[in-house]
């Protein structure tokens, strides 16, 4: 059975995060529900073209993994990748550029939300196939340890994408070939509007782990410092070349599966989402922060105003961007 | 075989029914499940959701959660449930949500439901139809906008179909489901809320037989799934400058109904294919190939062809917007035609 | 952890088997070896075109599981599927004929060694694509249940098909939907000349169930009782309606994992060869049935030459029967 | 671009080296390892059996376990590790052991390493080679034998090789490692013994440059792969009755080099193209489609195509000799087309 971590937030040793990582996961997190929030409001006065997969609720799981990891370390992604990409430090400006289908975009306005990448910042890209940046995944940790680097490579998946031979292929692969990969599956407890007792059996995902002979651990993942503490453990660990493992955070997304709103069928319940939402990700580390006396309301509130700016900046950058000339159609379909 | 035009000409004059193209597509799968109790229906989010792009709306009311199957994601067990399912007796319909996806599970659609009667000898039939919604238009980039009709063409064994309009997506569906082969049925995206003349009835169009959308004498013009809507705007805007095209929906890609083409080409002399697909190695090709031999005395000139450029799906709307051919590259390409002398 | 069942046909209630099963077993697994040494005979000499994937050293798996089968049962096999054939009870001439790809053949000389089909039987085919059959045989069952029979479907693959997707997403699908189905693993620590070990960390196969929420068991591939007992098991539960579950059967494959000997590499040792020959199925049988006075050794006797005269009838068979005409090559390729 | 025919001319006369088709390959792949510490083999018994079809014979001794990885049966984690490997700077070189495998992992080949860079704004490349064993002629039957080049080429971002000889099979896959982009070298399983010349020394073959393999002026015989070599026995055949046939070896099959063949058409006034894929869809179709545009006033007969049957290959030696196009089928087609007028 997979190890549960997410008690030992409780725990006296919790009190010794430095403040330093509470305020690092608390402005990633904020960077992401601004970004997603507006791109939400964007998509519902009909300005973005293409679909949105918001990632709002998940915040702590993208933070508590990126702050583990370095500039060097490598991430894929899914179709919910924003997240990720603004945890792992890609530009809210080519981001939001992307989003609008500019040139200026992380794509150069030829991928939109489901391919957004940056080489640069390790960011290997979201991804529009389920489970098919976890081999990816797997083949850039090969890299890494036949170039002789200790950078680790991390692939994000839902619930519902362990249900998906990618998943099972990439986690075993892995595994035999012992591999620097930390697998953390984000159980937002749906795969679109099938609930998690619809798609597997288990209750926990972690609990697959086993199955590569590989350790499985579960957390709370709307708890930044216990994804944060799970996730320096695993890179860690993988850093060190004692090979892959899992985690499972528990987590829940705040807006529909895709878009802002749910379309029909209210396949969640309101008294579940309000539940979720009251143990919303941000409050709760902001809650302890203030409490431990690790930030004050005024920092904390500072970062929201900070990124705020930052975010409406972006998003005038990308409306001034110029849109990609129709006669570069066939640009990078081939190198050299 | 003339049930087609018969249905429609059914259709009392002006009170015809209109329906959307989803609609129509829903209501002759709700039809083809309550002609044959065989037929279910398995896929991600099709029962309790009703399908992502509403195809299957209200049916598990009325059919319940045994013929209305949500299942994990997992689309290779999705198409080996329904080979499985299919070889022995049932009706299977399975849905694979975006075209794209078929990448995952291609061995069990070309490998195993395609070829499994002839490597059996014939011990059996797969009676599985397969639904899935393709093509571009929606800003959905490249991993969910791809028009693959060309890979499963290719294949013996399957058959492909692809509707133009709320007709078609009905009539195909049907006969896709009571053809005891593997049927791809491919829907467009775009053309989900375009509304059509449906009758009500449960009506099947015959598999392998193409319909000349509209008559002319000018350019015999080709057009696959959206491109038939195209084609026929483009016939309206060359009519204005007296050019008569012909427009030819071939709905079943495989088998591949040539000689209303050929009888087409050899009237009007000058030939042009259109589809989404890109153009190298798409179906065009295979017309195009098939034309010049049928009719090699008649043409006045080269069979033309119009598809996508050699690229994956852009998402920019304004790069989207070049590449998928439209009425104007259509209208172009006869003009074009037309001056060769 | 898998459940090791092996153990039980060393106790008393082993003695209680009846001379029935035996006999029954006994003349399943002779079969299967008669058929699959005179094939590997007709390819050495050249007489037999394609693949031969020989089946034998593994008889006590198709056995044991088949006798706990009705006909209505299904199964789906593998590149490795004459022994699942000939014990679900495939003709002996209709196999051969096919070997020699003869019109009179089980696939009318279409399909070959890899096709073997027999629907009046079961027989859903073997399978040229690795873990292929295993979503066909949940789609099997899935029809049983939705006809309203109490029929059940079973599932053969080897260790190394547990690796591919198809496998996973099958075992996933049968268990979320409770189809009665049963995923047998051959074991035969090969895939292909990749040991065990080399492509998978675990030591159990079995082990594999519980990531689907369903019992795994580990038995004893070399002795037909104890696969028979945990094959009835299985099959017993789904049939009542309790869902998919897993069974393990160690074992060995006696000859190359194609053709009749190895061509280079010597990748399995003398020594681990000779040990598990040791332990072939048959003797074991043999011996034990013998011991037990539930069979004479005559009587054992009589079923190989009763059996070897079948053999060589039906290889005659299969010699005379003519060719598929060449006129006919596009039958069958659609139905209607 | 002389690059080839120096490489030949090089080789002395009388004493050239012959090495057989899998031993080129072999070669070419060593050599290329040598060249470049970042190519690296993965793939199922590739390591320690040297692959089944021995392709791979002799590199674990040189490269070790390092260099040289067996992976476990699960082909979209295979190509998935070579896509993430190559797109953090290493060139990978996958093995499918039998192309009919593709359907596993389509996906990863034509979801993300074709469409990576593209989608990705340029920001990468995805220096991957994918090789494996295509078509039928070893009794191998319907799942173990198929030529699914047409599905390849249809994909914007893939290149696809396919060796008709010992010579282009080491130069081909030379290429392939060194290109920049996914390819897919497509090894023929029924040439693999087949001895040919070989240079010793490493040398790639241009990608995208099609070979003049014969030339003749009555008839232009494109042929893929094998059928590189049963056409030039066709050749010979024709010959010795006063038919002189030009035929040529596309090498890629993507990119593909048409002018050479429009040049060759143009000369000729009939072409025909022959493959062992089934013809409808084939890649004959795209061949065929562009001369008939390219040639069109050339042309004295269509473009003849010549492909398998619409069917899956069949299992027993008699159905599958009549299945896979040969010489005399070659021939006999030129002869067909030097009959029109
Ligand atoms: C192979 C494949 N099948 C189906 C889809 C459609 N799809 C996109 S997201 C999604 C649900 C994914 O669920 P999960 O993995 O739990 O991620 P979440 O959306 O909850 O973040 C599905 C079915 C897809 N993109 N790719
Ligand atoms: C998808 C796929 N990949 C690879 C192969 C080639 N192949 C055939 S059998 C085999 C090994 C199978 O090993 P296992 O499942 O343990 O069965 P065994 O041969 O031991 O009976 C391989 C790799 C295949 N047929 N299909
Ligand atoms: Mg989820
Ligand atoms: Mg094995």
């Amino acid at each position: 059975m997979a190890q549960r971590t997410s008690k030992k937030s409780a725990d006296p040793a919790a009190n010794q995060e430095t403040a330093q990582v509470v305020k690092d996961l608390h402005e990633r997190m904020v960077r992401i529900r601004l970004f997603e929030t507006e791109a939400g409001k964007l998509m519902e006065a009909g300005r973005l073209p293409g679909f949105l997969h918001l990632y709002v609720g998940q915040e702590a799981v993208a933070a508590g993994v990126m702050a583990a990891l370095r500039d060097d370390d490598q991430i894929t992604s899914t179709h919910r990748g924003h997240g990720h990409a603004v945890a792992k430090g890609v530009g809210l400006r080519e981001m939001y550029a992307e989003l609008y289908g500019r040139v200026t975009g992380a794509c150069l306005g030829r991928g939109g939300s489901m391919h957004i990448n940056d080489l640069t910042r390790g960011m290997l890209g979201a991804n529009g196939i389920v489970g098919a940046g976890v081999p990816i995944a797997v083949g850039a940790a090969f890299a890494a340890r036949y170039k002789g680097e200790d950078s680790v490579a991390v692939t994000f998946f839902g619930d519902g994408a362990t249900n998906i031979g990618a998943f099972h292929e990439g986690a075993n692969m892995a595994a035999i070939l012992g591999l620097p990969v930390v697998f953390v599956c984000e159980n937002n407890g749906y795969a679109e509007f099938t609930p998690q007792s619809g798609h597997m059996l288990l209750t926990d995902v972690a609990d697959r782990a086993a199955a590569y002979g590989m350790p499985g651990v579960i957390v709370d993942g709307m708890d930044a410092l216990a994804v944060h503490r799970a996730a320096a453990d695993a890179v860690a660990r993988a850093r060190a070349g004692a090979g892959p493992m899992m985690i499972e955070a528990k987590t829940y997304r705040f807006y529909d599966h895709q878009g802002v709103k749910g379309l029909r069928h209210p396949y969640r319940s309101d008294e579940e989402v309000a539940e979720w939402k009251a143990r919303d990700p941000i409050d709760l580390l902001e809650a302890r922060a203030v409490a431990d006396g690790t930030a004050t309301r005024a920092e904390l509130d500072e970062v929201w105003q900070r990124t705020r700016d930052e975010v409406a900046e972006a998003i005038a950058y990308a409306e001034a961007s110029p849109l990609p000339d129709p006669a570069d159609l066939l640009l990078n379909v081939y190198s050299g | 075989m003339t049930t087609i035009t018969e249905a429609r000409a059914a259709a009392p004059d002006g009170t015809a029914r209109k329906l959307s193209y989803v609609k129509a597509f829903n209501e002759g799968l709700a039809q083809a499940m309550r002609e044959d109790e065989n037929v279910f229906v398995a896929g991600e989010d099709v029962a309790g959701y009703g399908g992502v792009f509403r195809m299957f709306d209200n049916l598990l009311d009325e059919f319940g959660p045994r013929r209305m199957i949500d299942t994990p994601i997992s689309e290779a067990a999705l198409v080996g449930l329904g080979v499985g399912a299919a070889a022995r007796g049932l009706r299977p319909v399975v849905d694979l949500m975006f075209m794209d996806f078929i990448g995952v599970c291609l061995d069990q659609i070309v490998n195993q439901a395609a070829k499994m009667k002839y490597m059996f000898g014939g011990a059996l039939s797969v009676p599985l139809t397969i639904t899935t919604a393709s093509g571009a238009g929606l800003g959905a980039a490249a991993q969910h906008s791809q028009s693959l009709e060309a890979w499963l063409a290719h294949v013996p064994g399957l058959k492909v179909v692809m509707p133009s309009d709320a007709y078609t997506a009905k009539g195909l569906t049907v006969s896709a489901i009571r053809d005891d082969n593997p049927v791809v049925v491919m829907l467009n995206k775009v053309l989900l809320g375009s509304a059509g003349e449906v009758p009500e009835e449960i009506y099947g169009i015959p598999l392998g037989q193409a319909h000349t959308a509209r008559q002319g004498s000018d350019v015999t013009v080709i057009a696959l799934g959206r491109m038939v809507g195209e084609a026929l705007a483009a016939a309206d805007e060359l009519a204005v400058q007296g050019v008569e095209i012909e427009v030819i929906d071939p709905r079943t890609v495989q088998p591949l109904d040539t000689e209303t083409m050929f009888a087409s080409v050899r009237r009007t002399n000058r030939a042009l294919v259109v589809h989404e697909a890109v153009t190298f190695g798409g179906l065009g090709a295979e017309i195009a190939a098939q034309i010049q031999d049928a009719a090699f005395d008649h043409l006045d000139a080269p069979v033309l062809r119009i598809g996508a450029p050699f690229s994956p799906v852009p998402f920019s709307p304004v790069l989207e917007k070049a590449y998928v051919p439209d009425r104007a590259r259509i209208a172009e390409g006869c003009r074009r035609l037309l001056e060769r002398s």
